[in-house]
């Protein structure tokens, strides 16, 4: 092989090498800040509703600092490689946009749109190739999302709050009637997509079994 | 006589014109394969929409979106319709197979929509035919089952997908009811045709989340000593604005 | 070859084949102590809890006789050798940790620490390099008794025993918080940990069939 | 070679190949009886429990067909073969062992032993080395008659009979416990029982469900 | 399913199913005659020059016979579905090929076309649809034709006759600069074209010790 | 499940998986006995022709002492079990057919056939349904015979034996007529015997090298 | 505020084009593959006409013709050049990678046939590039890695297929040395190019069938005490007419 | 959880965490030592046997630089677990043992026992139970020894040296003789051992073209 060649090379391949030991060291730090804020809203669950905002302030801090690892991230991936790369992080992205979408959730009852999600987490436009937020990881944060409600509705009965499932119950299907307007591919999105419908069936149980003992009062329309 | 080159030259052109055709139809299958696709994920859509009218107008015309859709692929197939005339279409049909069972899942699940029956062999047959029925390809007896079983798959989905509204609970159980139908009716085909055992078993894992939806439906109406439409509509009261 | 490195390496390979024969015996008879507690266990799902505890003294020597076993293991395995063959007894002594601490929860309603199960199995500190109890075994016994607790919840109830759940409840949401803690790799204990999440699902569904009828009344949030 | 020996060899050899061919058409003789019974118990799903018993007189008589097939077999197979050629025929014995079995539960819900599937099926004692009932081959049918008790345990809830599961769930339970007395080997067998777990799990909460609710109330206790 | 669709599909499976079973019995009586044509063939590799015609003349009888065969394939293929078929008897289809060119070779060392050898087993233009000699096979039976000489160069040098392998030499170097010409898949024929290079090779090595060893006279042109 | 069935069916299986032991037990005896055979025939490959008749005395012992494995089988094997085990000692069996044919060929020449194989290794006829030599077994052992051969060929040339490869070629060309004639089905034994033709042209390869270079003279063709 | 459906309906169009643009170049590099393997096709039919050939005049028009061929493949992907640009070319790289390693596999059989030696990176790019130099896609270490592991099949053909004829042995002997050096220097890679050590095997088994035939060779000379060339011409003069 | 115990564990997976990335450094550098002796290696396939002894000069400083990656291993790796560890460098050792073992063949022609290989390469007997060359690991190097060394035969003849062949099969057939005598069980040790086969065979091929052509005369065969 040209002498010339070998040297390029090899110096290309240490490049790379180098950049996803860089990007594996950010992705272990992401992945704490995600398992932290997973950690205090697993919390939800057994939080009685009007201690939640108390318990929600002790996310945000934690979703800011996300933006130390977006940063760190469009610092290191060269320019036109983020989708060679985005399987590193992909898991971690995903969760980050849960945490983000299920304090906004509790916090105001809206669903966090794509765009807020990544500005939230101090993702910026000029990273555009670098450092983007795709769509399937928003989508897969949203599933996460439904799952992680499906539970809370369960759980909030039991903390004796019957209104929340009835909230649940129509923030997600509209959530559910989104992802039907989608054509999916036979892939995890797909595969997880065509599972949201049992968390819909569970909650819609969790309605029924509140509305007939007439334990809700009728429902204050939250969303217009 | 004939030169072996020049017998080998001719060999070249048979293989080469052998080889493109089949691309050819490698490309239509996957073109077919994702207009398919996107029809199920149209009907999904406009069949969630119609649950509720009682009336079948809604039904009816998401089932005329479905063949609008479909009408792309057949024009598709009418296009392949030299690449496979006479004996080309059992040279290809490895090839072609994959793309005419999704086609015929599709087909088949828009004709549910607006029958709620399992299309006939003969109705496939003559939607890949052209105005003087004549067929674009012969349609096979084991395409024809392995896109209907593929059907049950979609089937589930609906049943599953519509349970939370009204009028999906009665769908279910008709859905639960039909499934098990083409269950029984396949099984005596699945030494006859090759993968049909294997999409049965997919069938059977379909039809065992529908009747664990069913089971739903009847348990939780157990407790309360009121007919079922009563109870949605207290249940409705409640979500109500 | 040379006759006399011949010599050492056959006796070394022949070595290893008879101990490997005889740690299958051992195993053997691991095997059965572990399937006699758990047949018994299995008990648990159908006895009301006022006759448990009699249950439970049919098993306490079977698990005491399990230091017989673990000290066949140290005298016959060779000094550093332990992690040559442990793959050999692992799921053995997994199921002995799973008895050990299911038996303690159902005693007196606590988990049972590590050094204690070892200590219960008759494993001493001097054996190390020989026969001990890893970190790992001990995670994978106690997430098998999750799995078996979350069965239990569920059986509970059809017994009439309407609190028994909610102390479930209790219980497994601390060994999960526990978990939540550990830095675990993407390896077998990840993924089974992964699972646990849908022990923890059903077991709130009970504790939610169960006061949602008033049945009884779940204990006061610990968490805010 | 000796053309002696050849002409021995290739005697051996076609008769071996027809012999195959026989058993060919055997099995496909008990193909079809087999499914023409699991295409009828398959009905028990769907059909209310007052006519049961009307649609199990349809299959009896197919049962007792089955005695042509063994006897067909019986005459084919060479004293000492039985063992040549029986994983020709494992699946459809196997098949058939599940339609007695279930049959005979439906019939007087008691488990039909292995003697008289055996005699059910017209297998005579003198065919010893020629045809059998192997005890494998019972067991798998014993496998396969949970895996379908399991999903009738959910339909006959649908169906509006509450009492079944809990029929069933006693019933399977002491099938289970049975299998948890024999020395399974690390093979199929083993592992189609460890399945069986999830069966009974199924049963059980299909228990729960119909006695939280009051439908129905679980038989006493009978372990202690 | 619609009861005429049901009564349709099962005929048309029944039709299949016998189909299948007629054309096994076929390709078993085809099978024979080519195994019988191999087995005479194979003596050429010990038999002189002088005496092959007299060889030759016991082989011409069975290929004619083939005739019979390809005839009764013509009457049970249904027109159009020659390749849904062919793939069980290609390789006695192959084997035909390969002894009907191995005949005309050995006969006036000329290479037989495929439409010859498509009349010399006695197929008919008629048949287009329901069966006829396809390329690929022609091919695959000149490979074996390759494979055979490679072996003959060898022992005809073994039996004196030293001017054989410089024939075969000639002649295989044609067929091989026929294949040249083609564009070949990722396929068997791809391999075993491959392999052929190997064959040439080895007659290379032949003609190479024979020239050099001055065994050979000075050949005289065959081919134009 | 019934005690009295539970217990005949623990006391088939236990009798199986004694039995199973027993055998595996048998096996390392022969095993070991075949391996020293082979290892003692593997010298031929490297030994002078005058010296070959005393190597074969050292490996005649051993094959007379395959009697006492043989009827060890003869004593543990239940009567008509011998098709349910047999392919535990398939591989010894074969290896030991491989050595006496072997022996048998080296002095004298000739083939030994099925019957002398079998009373060499001491089986006796009244052991049918326990313990026979299978004729599939032979013909392996015969392939793994001419696989040899094929070697010896080669290396006969090595130590100066010209004539060696002669003989091998007359002695395997007659059993690779042998297997022409029989009905194989598509089976490892067709597959292993279609790889003979290989060997075959290695061994006809040698003999035209020798013969080419006038050190020996092929003997006079015997077929026409 | 928009409305979730509306996001949604967004979403979907993201989506579909990026399907359909995933399908394109899934089809458009079974294209190059295929013009790719042809070409190699007709690269060894020339070479072993012009093995022969004494002076290079053949050799190098053999190289002419497969340029010209590839230069369809250049346009092809010239064609793709909106659909790779930017960060477009690593999402879909896992589709485009099979057609460009068989593009650079011809090319550089191509090369090889004119100069005798591995081409280089840039020339490679270069022949990817429009005009002004501007890349259609940016050529990545490991595609040109690959591509180039699989030319070691090919010489290996090549050099098996010409030995029979003069020159032959020669140019075995010449490509035996140029493949052990090309394994030679694809070792340090493995550890940092997925697959390439696959390919090294397969490598490893190339280089094994060509010192078998140069050893061959060697052997075949070693009983006459003439020179290689000589012999040559007895074996010629015996063969020819 | 308990506090103590949690962190206990915790500690316990952060050490072995820290440990596992401190090993595989270790292993990235015995890895690049080890391929830059086969890269030297690998040239003696086109080197004239005169400048050999040139050649491997290069390598033995090499070699001799393991020794300070074996400490580094003998520093990190805890006592007692070696074991757990092993399979991490087993490849790059049984790499080094090959590199170690063919310097020896290259420089006198004899086989370096274990012990010398180990001492080669520092290991130090006081490291037990930390770091060993286990035999296992030994075996393997020695199979790809053979390996090479059978390629080494036909590349020698082309560099024109007749009289390495022979050189090679002695050595070659002492090694397997010495394999033939050890207790391989069923596994990739004993399966590559059974491809060793093909490598004498392609090594007696390489010696029979050479003594046929009276090239080189074998020597005199050592075994009766
Ligand atoms: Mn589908
Ligand atoms: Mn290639």
């Amino acid at each position: 092989m040209d002498a010339n060649d070998l040297e390029t090379i090899n110096a290309s391949l240490d490049f790379d090498s180098d950049l996803r030991e860089k990007i594996r060291d950010q992705v272990t730090a992401f992945d704490k800040k995600t398992r932290t804020m997973v950690g205090l809203l697993n919390k939800i669950h057994s939080t009685p509703s009007d201690v939640i905002p108390k318990l929600l302030e002790t996310v945000r801090p934690v979703l800011s600092s996300c933006a130390v690892i977006t940063a760190g991230f469009s610092e290191i991936i060269p320019q036109d490689q983020f989708w060679r790369w985005k399987d590193m992080w992909s898991n971690s992205l995903r969760t980050a946009v849960f945490a983000a979408t299920l304090l906004q959730y509790l916090t105001d009852g809206t669903l966090m749109p794509l765009s807020t999600v990544s500005s939230n987490l101090g993702i910026q436009e000029e990273w555009a190739g670098r450092f983007v937020l795709p769509v399937e990881d928003y989508l897969h944060g949203l599933i996460s999302l439904v799952n992680e409600l499906s539970r809370l509705a369960v759980n909030a009965v039991t903390l004796g709050n019957f209104q929340e499932p009835i909230k649940i119950s129509l923030f997600v299907k509209e959530i559910f009637a989104g992802f039907a307007q989608l054509n999916l591919k036979n892939d995890t999105l797909r595969r997880r997509y065509d599972s949201l419908k049992y968390d819909i069936k569970k909650i819609e149980e969790v309605v029924y079994d509140v509305s007939l003992r007439k334990l809700a009062a009728p429902n204050q329309p939250t969303h217009a | 006589m004939i030169s072996v080159s020049s017998t080998f030259n001719a060999f070249r052109e048979e293989l080469d014109e052998h080889h493109d055709r089949r691309e050819r139809l490698i490309k239509a299958s996957r073109d077919i394969t994702n207009l398919s696709k996107k029809t199920i994920f149209l009907l999904h859509r406009l069949a969630l929409d119609s649950l509720t009218d009682a009336d079948d107008g809604r039904r009816t015309s998401a089932a005329a979106k479905g063949y609008a859709n479909l009408r792309e692929v057949q024009s598709l197939y009418a296009g392949l319709r030299n690449d496979l005339a006479g004996d080309r279409f059992w040279r290809y049909h490895q090839q072609v197979s994959p793309g005419l069972q999704e086609y015929i899942e599709a087909l088949s699940f828009t004709h549910f929509l607006e029958h709620r029956s399992l299309i006939c062999f003969e109705t496939v047959q003559r939607s890949l035919s052209d105005a003087d029925h004549v067929p674009y390809l012969p349609l096979t007896t084991s395409d024809y089952l392995l896109g209907l079983s593929d059907l049950t798959g979609e089937l589930m989905r609906l049943a599953i997908s519509g349970i939370a509204q009204r009028g999906g609970r009665k769908q279910a159980m008709e859905i639960c009811t039909f499934v098990r139908n083409c269950k029984a009716d396949f099984e005596g085909f699945t030494s006859h045709v090759r993968d049909l055992s294997k999409k049965q078993a997919v069938t059977s894992s379909s039809l065992e989340k529908i009747e664990d939806a069913a089971y739903a439906i009847v348990l939780r109406g157990s407790e309360y000593d009121l007919p079922p439409e009563m109870l949605d509509d207290i249940v409705a009261s409640t979500i109500a604005q």
